[in-house]
């Protein structure tokens, strides 16, 4: 039995103030999902999260996982009758679930997300093979792809190395401020 | 204006390197002059604005800025970087205190006054005469799916490119180096994109149908413009082929198919890199026994 | 076999007479003349006789063959160019069977029941001449008297005796109402067969209906082409009964509407008989004289039964019982709880 | 008689499954037919011309039209043998498309049967007689009952074109149920800002005779001569002398509650319904007034200062003439108390949504103060259940009442207004709003003023402490939901009007099986009913909103002032007729004609004979069927045509 | 469209003609109801011819009855659902006079399946559809047992 009395009418602004989107403008037509390449891999689906943001029920949305799905294809956004931009909305929740530190079952992405954004900060420029090297590692599923890397050493097309740009600092310098300042 | 800022990003530099080779030697034969922007920096790419929205402007706006101090357009090949850039310009003009956030917070001061496309956009937007006289042997034994994506035309407000449902660039420019265009109703949907780094279930279901469409209407290969797709089409498809029974596709990148319709050498164009063996398919289109 | 009531019956039938006849006299005060029963061209074929002054009144009889509706004639006096002169006043002499006529025709508002008397005389039930036709030659019987529960005819002048259940109508053995339900003046109390007979008197008035059911259909329509081949359609059945009193105007002779022509086919005979059949349903009280009235003895009241019984399965309904009721096909219920429709899943 | 057979190909709809030459042929071959030939579309223009021309130079008297439905165009085909001097009555059609060539694919059948259906018209039309359609006078007055918005614009349409009218309200007061809201929906505009100044005018118009506190009594009569009469109940206040100064009400020492607020909020036995009432004069309701009661008190009587009131009024019945008739009489609300599991009436704080508007209006118990009848509070929470006793079987109410969605949403908008810190809940199963500008309204609510919508039925409504726990489903989620409420409003649906039925009978029209009058056709005769002069507007006929009842009055009145143009109405000359020389005067027909259009006669000869007023009639053959001498004929259904056409399928 | 419910109509050569019913039908509910039916082009067996009457209140006994005893193999009366009659209560009379004639032909020796009534509202071409088919079908099979 969910309660919808009193909403967490300060969880809705935040969505709707980092996103630029109005959650009320959704009439769940569902054609988001419809549309979703993803969908089959969500619990719930994106038509579901939105509607879950409306009633203003934080954790359900932030903790589900399918927030996690979003590969912003964008079908959604480009399709919504509303004009939602759902892609958008998907970031905003990903990112507030960051900051909540709620983080759902299926963080394979989230650790991913973490492992590049970190290759970009120390070099400048995402290393692949370090990326995927070390996401192996850490997501612990070891040798994932490893016998596509070979073939690709072998050619030449991946370098073990990576050399950092030259203007590197204000690279980090991006990251730094990045997390310090609020998003709006 | 045929000059531009060239932005390989990171997978042309490493993994799709035939895509960066191929787009420069094709960019050349039609007269476009490629200068790579100095010292660019990650477009930030999908795991910053999963993350961070602001990291996501700010990574995309240190290449704008450079772009800018070029005085010229950006071109990038990778749609996912275009794509990233596109949506950062297009956000960063509509929203002036965010491009006022930006110079304050990040003193990056972007003014906005470049121009950004894609690779296939430039091209695309050639007049045809100009590709159809560097045309040396037109492919027209090849039977092949355009194969667009996300990125390069979604949303259609930030990308600006083609018809976001029935997107036809790419086919033109197919049609016009003599291929045969097989039309396919997954010429836009996601091939799973970042996901699939992560997730094969991804792959193997919509990679999979991609192919599987492209191979039950006779292609002999499929087209792309972004090496994303390209990854998940060609480095993966035993992955994507799992499950189904399908013959392994060839997956091109159009620059590469264009160089060979001008005559360039697929070794050249980086046409033997491929995960999927494109060789037999490639000589018999021009001709050469193997 | 044959029970007291039997042995009190020629007794009770005498003293009837006699109060019969004072009755008449008495009511020839109120009305303009009086109709009752005379002695016929033979002892068993008794004909109306219409009474008019104490003197005629001495010509009335009262026995075993007084079978003759005189309800029959009541509803003709609405209409002017009918038998009487518009309203005149009429008193009738009613057996119980034939009272239901009465009610029937009241209940339809046909008559006016402040323009006739009726004496009521309650009956122990006739004799059926046609079934002594199949025993005797009936043309050369010279007496007839009812003793110890049996008729003694005498033809030829050499008597002949038959067990009289075997010689009643077969309605007055099943008879219900031996008194009549609706009277002025009432001759001879009660007395019937019914309450004071043996019980073998007592039958369904139905079982000839159910027997005709249990054939199968095919054996029903080929009774009935035979039957109604022999149909001379003379209307005599029609003429002599109380509820067809669209007279002249009835729709077997009418060009408009011109539903049936005058061929004596049995296909149009037919009709002519199940059409009478729906038009009595829920309307006929049985008395009978179609049938006796039928030169070539159909079998008509079979259908009128048929159509009672149905009509009384339906609507509950019995006909000429009740005056306050409306006849049930000129009336509906907005739930028929009785009808079953047709479902076409 | 010389009978002229066209049979139609329309294009292909016939000739594709129907060989009309075969038809043609077989035709020709039929008796009394002089004349057939088939046509490519026998409705066109030339081809209604070719028919006129064959039925002078082939001098024709008959004429048989093989095509489409008889509903289609009869009416056309008859006016092509006015024009050429036919009697349009001498026509029949063979409906071969609808109910030959359209069903059928088997060519040889097909045809096989369009010969039997045109044998079935020869048969039948060699039966016709000229007929000549009755004519009969017009009162030009008009009768409209129900003084809602409805009966009050249809008034004023009619009076405009000069035909006077009555209009008859059973309350003390015009204005019906839209007097009661407080404002309107898509343009919030103010209820009584838009309606009194109507009342007004229907006070003032001299084309308006105003009859409240009446009901209609009996109607006789038929379309230009209705015979109505209408009960004037005792009021036990003098309309004439009343000036409504109000001085009775207030003085009244008696209680009872308001029936203009549905029982919310207190009242008078002397009342004036309120303050805009038209007209605006005092009634008693002996049911509460203590003279009544207890045969003391007559204050208000010692108070009057017009010395209006008067304790011994008797009702009264007057009987009018009018040429015509509309129904307005509205809806009644569905009683929600009917709803146990929503508490059945016992919670204070659950109301119905009339009743909840009339707490948002400044003339209503709370001067348009929003607050909690139990307890006076300011609501915080405020559920809007919709759909309750309406799109429910269970309780016989399986259709969408049209206006809930709609009132629904403008009462959470103007919720939102009077408390802008409320949160407001609207349980719905689908949102109806078809009208102008009202998707967009339904989307304001949610969008910005921020209503929160749940989709799905509330299953139960029960106390917790002061709040009221409203149980339902969010079957976008999937999910059992529950609110704290503090005020829940009922979106009560539409039924029939109280006492619908029995007007229906007087007037002799019929209505569905929820009382709602049923229209002569749903489509294209909305406003007329089977009963000719007698019209309907508004949601007599079914739920209807504003826009729709005032457009529909507006309808009605050009309808009424169609009717009432003329001098003589040509009545259906497809009625029934007793022939005098063979009625027997059974009287059977009497009792069951639905018209009353059956009436007893003496001949001069005495005899009593039954006879039918053509103008009553309206044709449905019943009396035929029971009379058994068959000396009833039913105009284009007479017993020998029937006959005939039944012989030309078997001996055929 | 469903044809599907009427292959045998396919091939009537076969089939032999289809037997003929008399359908006496109410101008208001049902001859629309079957109008509707042809309208959206319900396919049906073709040995159904209509009669056109006012109101099922018309329907004197005698027509069914006449029609049977001429040799029509099947009679179908049908008007507007009780509560629905366009004339008020012409159906319910209706209903009284037609089932007890219904009661009265098997006595006569017709097979009780060769009349029958029902109730067809102006939007139930569909219903239309399937009653026809369905009592068609059922007077087929009658004669079948016949010869």
């Amino acid at each position: 039995m969910i309660s919808l009395t009193k909403p967490d009418i300060n969880f809705v602004q935040e969505v709707e103030t980092l996103s630029g989107q109005k959650v009320a403008h959704c009439y769940q037509c569902g054609k988001c999902t419809a549309g979703c390449p993803f969908a089959f891999l969500m619990e719930d689906a994106p038509h579901k999260i939105i509607h879950l943001v409306q009633l203003g029920l934080q954790k359900p949305v932030l903790s589900s996982p399918a927030i996690w799905f979003c590969a912003s294809c964008e079908t959604c956004t480009t399709r919504c009758p509303k004009q939602v931009d759902v892609a958008k909305l998907m970031d905003t929740l990903r990112e507030l679930s960051h900051k909540a530190k709620i983080i759902g079952e299926k963080s394979d992405v989230r650790l991913f997300t973490e492992i590049f954004l970190n290759s970009v900060k120390t070099k400048g420029r995402a290393h692949g093979v370090g990326i995927m090297a070390r996401y192996n590692f850490e997501s612990g599923h070891l040798f994932k792809d490893a016998n596509k890397l070979m073939p690709m050493v072998r050619q030449g097309r991946v370098s073990l190395r990576q050399k950092k740009i030259s203007g590197i600092q204000n690279v980090r310098s991006i990251f730094a401020k990045a997390k310090n300042l609020k998003s709006f | 204006m045929s000059k531009f800022a060239y932005y390989p990003g990171c997978t042309l530099e490493q993994l799709a390197q035939e895509y960066d080779e191929s787009a420069r030697l094709v960019g050349k034969f039609l007269g476009l002059e490629f200068t790579e922007l100095p010292d660019w920096s990650c477009c930030g790419a999908t795991p910053s604005h999963h993350k961070n929205y602001l990291l996501s402007l700010a990574l995309a706006a240190r290449n704008l800025i450079l772009t800018e101090e070029q005085g010229l357009d950006l071109v990038a090949p990778c749609p996912a970087c275009s794509n990233r850039f596109k949506t950062a310009h297009h956000d960063l003009i509509s929203d002036f205190d965010l491009l006022k956030k930006l110079r304050q917070k990040f003193d990056l001061n972007y003014r906005g006054e470049i121009g950004i496309f894609s690779l296939l956009e430039v091209i695309s937007n050639l007049p045809f005469d100009l590709i159809r006289e560097k045309i040396v042997r037109p492919l027209d034994r090849l039977r092949v799916v355009p194969y667009y994506g996300c990125f390069l035309v979604r949303p259609p407000e930030v990308t600006q490119f083609d018809d976001p449902e029935n997107p036809t660039s790419l086919d033109n420019l197919m049609e016009l180096i003599g291929a045969q265009v097989v039309p396919s109703e997954y010429k836009t949907e996601c091939c799973g994109g970042v996901l699939g780094i992560t997730n094969n279930q991804v792959i193997s279901k919509l990679s999979g149908d991609i192919l599987e469409t492209a191979q039950k209407a006779g292609a002999q290969a499929i087209v792309v413009a972004c090496p994303l797709c390209h990854q998940n089409l060609d480095l993966k498809q035993d992955v994507a082929r799992s499950g189904r029974n399908l013959k392994p596709m060839p997956v091109f990148y159009f620059t590469q198919l264009m160089g060979l319709a001008f005559g360039i050498n697929p070794k050249d164009l980086g046409i033997p890199k491929h995960t999927v063996n494109p060789m037999r398919l490639t000589n018999s289109l021009i001709g050469v026994r193997s | 076999m044959a029970g007291k009531p039997i042995e009190m019956r020629n007794k009770k039938t005498k003293e009837q007479l006699e109060n019969l006849k004072t009755q008449v006299e008495e009511t020839l005060s109120q009305v303009d003349f009086v109709i009752g029963y005379a002695k016929g061209y033979d002892v068993l074929h008794p004909t109306p006789l219409f009474v008019r002054s104490t003197k005629d009144a001495q010509a009335l009889i009262w026995d075993d063959f007084c079978i003759n509706n005189l309800a029959t004639y009541l509803p003709s006096q609405k209409r002017p160019g009918g038998l009487f002169h518009p309203h005149e006043k009429i008193g009738l002499v009613v057996k119980g069977c034939d009272s239901r006529a009465v009610i029937q025709l009241l209940q339809e508002g046909i008559i006016d029941r402040e323009n006739f008397k009726i004496i009521g005389i309650s009956c122990q039930g006739k004799v059926d001449v046609k079934k002594l036709k199949n025993r005797v030659p009936i043309e050369r019987v010279e007496n007839a008297e009812i003793k110890e529960g049996s008729i003694e005819l005498t033809v030829d002048s050499r008597g002949q005796k038959y067990p009289l259940e075997e010689v009643l109508y077969s309605k007055c053995l099943s008879c219900e109402y031996p008194t009549p339900l609706i009277y002025d003046r009432l001759v001879g109390g009660e007395g019937s067969l019914r309450s004071k007979g043996p019980k073998e008197f007592a039958q369904d008035p139905y079982h000839d209906v159910e027997e005709f059911e249990k054939k199968g259909v095919n054996e029903r329509l080929d009774f009935w082409e035979q039957e109604f081949s022999r149909c001379l359609r003379c209307y005599a059945c029609r003429d002599i009964c109380p509820f067809c009193y669209c007279q002249f105007e009835c729709i077997a002779q009418t060009r408009i509407p011109h539903w049936l022509s005058q061929k004596t086919a049995s296909k149009e005979n037919k009709f002519f008989h199940m059409f009478r059949a729906m038009h009595l349903a829920g309307r006929c009280t049985e008395c009978g004289e179609c049938e006796r009235a039928c030169p070539v003895d159909l079998p008509l009241l079979l259908l009128h039964k048929k159509m009672n019984k149905k009509v009384s399965e339906l609507f509950g309904y019995k006909s000429g019982i009740n005056p306050k009721l409306r006849p049930p096909l000129i009336i509906f219920q907005p739930e028929e709880k009785n009808i079953e429709e047709e479902k076409w899943e | 008689m010389r009978i002229g057979l066209f049979v139609c190909h329309c294009g292909n709809n016939i000739a594709s499954t129907v060989d009309v030459k075969k038809v043609v042929q077989a035709g020709l071959k039929l008796p009394y037919v002089v004349f057939a030939t088939d046509v490519d579309y026998v409705c066109s223009a030339p081809s209604q011309k070719n028919i006129e021309e064959a039925i002078q130079e082939k001098n024709l008297n008959r004429v048989v039209i093989a095509a489409c439905s008889p509903h289609v165009h009869e009416e056309t085909f008859r006016r092509v043998l006015k024009r050429a001097g036919l009697n349009p009555y001498l026509l029949q059609v063979a409906n071969i498309r609808e109910q030959c060539s359209w069903i059928h694919d088997n060519v040889i059948f097909a045809t096989i049967k369009a010969i039997d259906l045109v044998k079935m018209a020869v048969a039948k039309v060699s039966h016709h007689e000229p007929l000549v359609a009755p004519k009969v006078g017009v009162e030009k007055r008009a009768l409209v009952i129900g003084g809602g918005i409805a009966g009050i614009q249809a008034a004023l349409d009619i009076a405009e074109g000069n035909i006077p009218v009555t209009l008859v309200e059973r309350e003390p007061t015009i204005g019906g149920a839209m007097a009661k809201l407080d404002k309107a929906f898509p343009t919030l505009d103010c209820a009584a800002c838009i309606l009194t100044p109507k009342m007004a005018e229907v006070n003032q118009h001299e084309n308006i005779e105003l009859m409240v506190y009446s009901e209609i009594e009996d109607v006789k009569g038929y379309v230009g001569n209705f015979e109505v009469k209408i009960r004037k109940k005792a009021s036990y206040v003098d309309y004439e002398k009343c000036v409504g100064c109000g001085i009775c009400e207030q003085k009244c020492p008696s209680k009872a509650s308001s029936k203009f607020n549905l029982g919310r909020g207190d009242g008078k036995a002397i009342y004036i319904s309120f303050p805009q009432a038209v007209p605006k004069v005092a009634t008693i309701s002996p049911k509460h007034c203590i003279y009544f009661q207890r045969q003391k008190c007559r204050v208000c009587e010692k108070l009057c200062p017009a010395d209006a009131v008067d304790f011994k009024m008797q009702d009264e019945i007057v009987t009018e003439r009018f040429g015509a008739i509309v129904t307005a009489t509205g809806y009644s609300l569905f009683d929600y108390s009917q709803y146990g599991e929503y508490g059945g009436g016992r919670y204070p704080d659950v109301m119905s949504g009339l009743q909840y508007e009339r707490f948002l209006s400044p003339t209503g118990p709370s001067k348009g103060e929003i607050k909690r009848p139990s307890d006076g509070k300011k609501p915080e929470t405020i559920v809007f259940v919709a759909c309750v006793g309406s799109r429910d079987e269970a309780k016989g109410r399986p259709y969408c009442s049209a206006v809930c969605c709609m009132y629904t949403a403008k009462q959470a908008i103007l919720t939102k207004e009077h408390l802008p810190e409320s949160q407001i809940y609207v349980f719905y199963i689908d949102i109806r709003a078809t009208g102008k500008l009202y998707e967009e309204f339904v989307r304001r609510a949610q969008e910005e003023y921020g209503v929160q919508y749940v989709r799905g039925r509330v299953s139960k409504i029960y106390t917790d402490n002061g709040k009221l726990k409203v149980r339902g489903a969010d079957t976008l989620l999937g999910e059992p939901v529950e609110v704290d409420a503090d005020l829940v409003v009922l979106a009560t649906g539409f039924g029939a009007s109280k006492g619908a039925s029995t007007l229906a009978k007087k007037l002799g029209i019929s209505h569905d099986s929820y009382g709602f009058f049923t229209e002569s056709h749903p489509k294209l005769k909305p406003v007329e009913t089977n009963t000719r002069g007698v019209f309907l507007a508004g949601a007599c006929q079914s739920p209807k909103d504003i826009p729709a009842t005032v457009a529909q009055a507006s309808g009605v009145a050009s309808k009424v002032l169609g009717a009432l143009s003329k001098d003589q109405i040509e009545t259906s000359p497809l009625v029934a007729a007793v022939d005098a020389r063979r009625c027997i005067g059974c009287f059977q027909c009497l009792g069951v004609c639905p018209y009353k259009a059956i009436e007893e006669v003496a001949l001069n000869n005495g005899a009593k004979i039954a006879e039918i007023i053509p103008t009553l009639c309206q044709g449905c053959g019943l009396c035929v069927a029971t009379c058994n001498p068959g000396v009833i004929s039913l105009n284009g259904f007479t017993d020998n045509q029937l006959i005939s056409e039944v012989e030309a399928i078997v001996k055929g | 469209m469903s044809r599907g419910n009427l292959e045998p109509e396919k091939e009537p050569v076969k089939n032999g003609t289809p037997p003929k019913i008399i359908a006496f039908l109410c101008n208001w509910c049902s001859y629309v109801g079957a109008d509707m039916a042809g309208t959206t082009r319900l396919k049906q067996p073709e040995g159904v011819e209509v009669i056109l009457v006012p109101c099922t209140g018309r329907m004197d006994p005698l027509f069914p009855m006449k029609a049977l005893v001429e040799g029509a193999e099947g009679v179908l009366v049908s008007g507007c659902h009780p509560g629905e009659c366009h004339h008020q209560d012409g159906n319910l009379y209706a209903r009284r006079r037609l089932e007890v004639l219904k009661g009265f032909l098997p006595f006569m020796g017709f097979e009780e399946e060769r009349f029958s009534y029902t109730w067809i509202s102006a939007s139930e071409g569909k219903k239309w559809q399937q009653v026809v088919t369905k009592f068609t079908e059922r007077i087929k099979s009658l004669n079948g047992k016949k010869d």
